[in-house]
């Protein structure tokens, strides 16, 4: 049983009104030297047997085209100790 | 009887409810979420709608509005308080209603007709309708299924506090079809579907939404 | 690189300048360098390179659109308060209130980024409304795309769908109607339009125009970042190759909270009469701002660009004039009335800044940190850009087209054959329910929606005391336009006013989204200018102005162009939402009749689209007066109380019509044929002009008396019975019988509603 | 300048739609092995100065009061290095 996670970003480019809301909030609630939020989204992916090479070619290749928009996203994957 | 409606940023659904209670023979009183004041209102209704857009969480932002640490406080020494769709993650993200609402299990915004069946009706919100009685009024969000734990679920059903529930589908996956809960005094209510969407014929699918206005407006006279 | 002012501008004459990347033509680059007499900077560069792409200077349609300017009755449009040239047209509805609505396409956006392309069409059609003053109070999405079962089209439409409603929903306005038709020619190029509709009293329509010497130019809404930069030129005056997705370019991402925040401050600051003038920002940004603004006001204006608030400090002048980030708007307004202005915002936690001032230089001056990168006459910028004539030539395979009779294709005629025609006809993807679709969008937020979709128009109430509203629909069958585009466009028109008129509302006005090939293709210039020439001339005989629209040229991928779409928006008023007329019957008892006269038309329709994939034939001709007659009576019939329902027959004809009816009330009917038309003709022909009404036995004398005396054949064709199942051996179930065809509504409802989730996966639409 | 990561999951008792159609995802596209996926947020902060112990304090409020939901959700706050 390994454990794979992929984290999925808005390209820094990209507006992020989540974020913005959330600093927002921050704001209002008072806490400061925040400058960014950014809000993503994070996959805990729990593979029956090894992270062997196929496997992870095969979520790459998920991560790519099914988890993250690569128009506007970006994506991390790695395996969890 | 003055009934306050709060405006958030983001919400959408105000102006209906104001309709609504004004419908219901009542006084509708604007509420602003930067303005700790009630204004002396008798009910307070949280709208629908996306308040701060909902892109955190649903209702997670608007619970720390400075309108609702009176509110929060008011209500918990009894003050009525309504909260419809986004108002009702309002009060679950307040902790004044125990559980939370989660993204639909199908994943859609839906957008329907929906029949419930009354089940608790002596609320503030809810004694002008007949125990079991089924109305259809408006049902429209991307996060409305209702979650709790077991003990929390057992002891909602237990001590009778489901105010309503969804009869034919159950449109976003809401544990027990349960579509609102309230407070064991029963004047906090949280609602998933839009009864302020049910007032008028032309407007709306029936006019089985007044009810709840009209509950309020009963008890306050008689109170 | 160093800035590029106009005083380096000037001592370097010769400098290389990428004008052609930037999608300038050698000539239109001479022109603009006659115009500054000098080089452009690379700020002046990037403003008429965006400005003057077809997009935004229409410089391919101008010499046609003008026609809709052209074409009008002595002394002019009587409803006509603002007309084409604002940013949507505005009409009087009576009572003291006026009217705005417009279509825009937001297509090649959509189809590299569906949601976020289709959301932001939302929010920029949304604004335009916004900028004339106006509540903005629904809005809808005549949608096309590729076939149902493409693996493309299953990328493109849940996106498509989702960013509507995901945008629309948030922002808080209705969706109360809309198009989803699918065709080949759409594979690879989906068509995005957004309608918005708003309200507004006479007294508070507002212009984008910036008059006033020494008013301030106040920039307000979202930050300035680097989305979509030159997202206007090279998005939509860009062909996509096969390879579509491959370039991507930088895309906008809406936010509909700070959109709707957008639309209470503006309407606040309007309200309290603190603005001068408006404008949104749409394609081309600020450049398009502030050219309009200055162009349309004392003819100057200067600006400090380093004020913009930007969201990525790291863009240059240049990137910032071509910005297209969303959610912002630009108003003008009296030195006095900033700080209130300024209050306003802070309350809806809108960010605004003072950019800039009105002059009476006749030149739109920008400085840079005190630089002076701009410094040009704004008319060039804005209104005299290009204007082309382009070559024009009939298409070579349309005589070829127009000869493929389609009523030489073979028709069902036994019980079996009709049967089973008219289930598939039932269950096609354009004929489907588009339930899957619309239940992911809010129709009741704001409590004044009377009629939404499926109903032949959205119908909302924009005055709660009086009952006063407004109808409106959007409508286009490209396989008449490319059969014919001159009668294509008209029966686009009939179609639409037909439908709002259907509702027992007053036609009143026109907007058109013409969605179109390139315009370099001379077969496609001479379609369009056949469209925009029948759109005109039907506009006049209807007596109905075009208000505004848009263009979007270059819809066609590597080898094909899209079937040519004009979509017509009608938009009409109502007295008394009250009187509405829904096309669900009900509960019982009515006879129906057939209104209009049932040729064998079957050129373009949908039955020799689904039955025979055959395209041929000449369509049927529009006849406007016939359809201002059965306007006539549909309106008095919901007026005078004499219609349970009314239903306007359009794609897959009289058929289609029955099972909509049916199945929107529960309850069924018998029909039979009018004499001396065959069934598959009464079925399934798509004669203009037509309509199914259902009229209470205790109406029928005076309706049918009231056609006869208007001269309005009107046919008996059936009757409405809840008990009809007993009769045909389905005791219990409510039917469709026609001669010896029975269908229940169960087995009509279930492929009628089977086909969206079958394709497009699972959703909730019970 | 530091930057925090707060990860947002929901508890495992909770039914994560989804995390859930993800899966389905996977099977369709042909990608076996994976026993589990679980969908939540990340949220990339960034802070102006040091992360003060004041400073993630604030931000360990913030996760627990505003960015989840205890209810539902646990979170997870590291400093990033
Ligand atoms: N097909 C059309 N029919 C009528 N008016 C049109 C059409 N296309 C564009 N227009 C008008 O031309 C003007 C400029 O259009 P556009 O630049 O798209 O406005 P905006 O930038 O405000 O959306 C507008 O008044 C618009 O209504
Ligand atoms: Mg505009």
């Amino acid at each position: 049983m390994a454990r794979v996670i992929v984290d999925v970003m808005l390209k820094p480019e990209i507006l992020d009104p989540q974020g913005r809301a959330v600093m927002g909030a921050f704001a209002r609630l008072g806490v400061h030297g925040v400058v960014d939020v950014r809000q993503g989204k994070r996959f805990e992916i729990t593979l029956e047997g090894e992270p062997t090479d196929e496997a992870l070619a095969d979520l790459h290749r998920m991560a790519e085209e099914l988890l993250s928009n690569p128009v506007i996203e970006s994506y991390t994957l790695r395996v969890e100790a | 009887m003055k009934i306050g409606v709060v405006t958030f940023p983001g919400s959408l659904d105000d102006r209906d409810a104001q309709r609504a209670v004004r419908l219901a023979g009542g006084e509708p009183v604007a509420l602003w979420h930067g303005d700790d004041d009630l204004k002396g209102v008798d009910a307070v209704v949280l709208p629908g709608g996306f308040s701060y857009g909902d892109y955190l969480r649903c209702g997670a932002i608007a619970k720390f509005a400075p309108v609702m640490t009176t509110i929060i406080a008011r209500a918990q020494q009894g003050l009525p308080v309504l909260g419809i769709c986004n108002g009702f993650q309002i009060l679950c993200e307040s902790h004044l209603l125990p559980g939370a609402l989660t993204r639909n299990d199908h994943l859609h915004f839906v957008c329907r007709d929906q029949r419930l069946r009354m089940e608790r009706v002596d609320t503030v919100w809810t004694n002008a309708y007949a125990e079991g009685e089924e109305i259809v009024i408006p049902l429209k969000n991307g996060e409305g299924g209702y979650v709790a734990d077991d003990a929390t679920l057992d002891r909602l059903e237990g001590d009778g506090l489901v105010v309503a529930r969804y009869l034919e589908v159950n449109p976003n996956g809401s544990l027990r079809d349960i579509a609102g809960i309230s407070n064991p005094s029963g004047t906090i209510v949280g609602l998933m579907p839009h009864p302020e969407h049910a007032v008028e014929s032309l407007t709306g699918p029936s006019t089985d939404g007044l009810g709840f206005f009209v509950s309020a407006l009963n008890r306050l006279v008689n109170a | 690189m160093s800035l590029d002012t106009v005083g380096r501008a000037e001592s370097t004459p010769e400098a290389e300048q990428p004008y052609a990347e930037l999608g300038l033509k050698p000539d239109e680059y001479e022109r603009i360098r006659e115009i500054l007499g000098r080089r452009p900077t690379s700020s002046e560069l990037a403003m008429y390179s965006v400005m003057w792409s077809e997009h935004c200077s229409y410089k391919s349609s101008k010499v046609h659109l003008r026609q809709f300017g052209e074409k009008q009755p002595e002394g002019g449009w009587p409803q006509l308060m603002v007309g084409i040239g604002e940013n949507a047209g505005v009409v009087d509805v009576g009572d003291g209130w006026a009217v705005t609505f417009k279509v825009e396409s937001h297509n090649h956006p959509s189809y590299i980024e569906p949601y976020q392309g289709a959301a932001t069409g939302i929010g920029g059609i949304v604004r335009d409304i916004l900028s004339m003053g106006a509540r903005p109070l629904a809005v809808m999405d005549p949608l096309r795309f590729g076939p149902a079962d493409a693996p493309d089209t299953k990328r493109v439409l849940p996106g498509i769908v989702a960013g509507i409603g995901g945008y629309g929903n948030c922002l808080g306005l209705p969706t109360i109607g809309g198009e989803v038709v699918f065709d080949a020619t759409y594979a690879g190029n989906p068509l995005v339009n957004a309608l918005c509709v708003g309200a507004m009293k006479h007294e508070d329509v507002h212009l984008a125009s910036a008059k006033g010497v020494g008013n301030l130019v106040i920039l307000y809404g979202a930050r300035t970042g680097g989305d979509g930069i030159g997202g206007v030129s090279v998005l939509a005056s860009e062909t996509f190759d096969a390879d579509g997705p491959a370039k991507r370019p930088s895309v906008q991402v809406g936010d509909p909270f700070m959109e709707k925040l957008l639309i209470e401050c503006t309407l606040e600051v309007l309200r309290a009469g603190l603005v001068e003038g408006i404008q949104d920002l749409g394609g081309a940004g600020i450049s398009c701002a502030t050219s309009e603004l200055a162009s349309n006001g004392e003819g100057g204006m200067h600006v400090r660009l380093d004020r913009v608030l930007l969201r990525d400090p790291s863009l240059s002048p240049e990137e910032i004039l071509m910005s297209e980030s969303q959610e912002r708007m630009c108003a003008i307004v009296m030195p006095g009335n900033v700080d209130a202005f300024m209050e306003i915002c802070r309350k809806w936690e809108v960010e605004a800044v003072v950019i800039g001032e009105v002059t009476d230089s006749g030149r739109l001056t920008i400085d840079w940190h005190g630089e002076r990168v701009v410094d040009v006459p704004p008319r060039t910028v804005a209104h005299e850009g290009p204007v082309y004539n382009r070559p024009m030539q009939r298409p070579s395979d349309l005589d070829a087209l127009q000869a493929d009779d389609a009523r030489a294709l073979t028709r069902p005629t036994t019980p079996q054959e009709i049967r089973e025609t008219w289930l598939r006809m039932t269950g096609s993807p354009n004929l489907a329910s588009k339930k899957w679709v619309t239940s992911q969008y809010d129709r009741y937020v704001l409590g004044n929606t009377v009629l939404a979709q499926p109903e032949d128009s959205g119908m909302i109430r924009i005055d709660e005391e009086s009952g006063l509203g407004v109808a409106v629909s959007t409508d286009c069958n490209g396989r008449f336009v490319r059969l014919d585009p001159y009668e294509g466009a008209k029966l686009a028109l009939a179609e639409s006013y037909r439908n709002v008129a259907a509702t027992g509302a007053r036609p009143l006005a026109v907007t058109n989204c013409l969605n179109f090939g390139s315009p370099e293709d001379p077969e496609v210039m001479w379609t369009f200018a056949e469209a925009v020439r029948g759109l005109a001339d039907g506009c006049l005989e209807l007596g109905i102005p075009v208000t505004g629209g848009n263009v979007s040229f270059y819809n066609s991928t590597a080898d094909t162009a899209i079937l040519p779409t004009p979509v017509v928006g009608v938009l009409g008023v109502i007295d008394d939402v009250e009187r509405r007329t829904p096309i669900s019957w009900g509960p019982d008892g009515e006879v129906i009749y057939l209104l209009g006269d049932t040729a064998e038309d079957f050129a373009g329709s949908e039955w020799a689209h689904v039955m025979h994939s055959h395209l041929g034939g000449l369509p049927p001709r529009a006849d406007l007066a016939r359809e201002r007659l059965l306007a006539d009576i549909l309106i008095a019939g919901s007026r005078d109380g004499m219609l349970t329902a009314a239903h306007d027959i359009a794609d897959g004809g009289v058929a289609q019509a029955l099972v909509e009816m049916a199945l929107g009330s529960g309850v069924g009917a018998r029909v039979w044929a009018p004499d001396g038309v065959d069934a598959a003709t009464f079925l399934w022909s798509e004669s203009p002009g037509r309509a199914i009404v259902a009229v209470p036995r205790s109406e029928e004398m005076r309706f049918t008396a009231m056609c006869a005396a208007r001269g309005l054949p009107a046919h008996r064709i059936g009757a409405v019975d809840s008990g009809l199942g007993a009769d045909v051996g389905r005791p219990g179930e409510q039917v469709l019988q026609f001669g010896d065809v029975v269908l229940t509504l169960a087995e009509l409802r279930e492929v009628h509603e089977a086909t969206f989730p079958s394709y497009f996966g699972p959703a909730l639409t019970v």
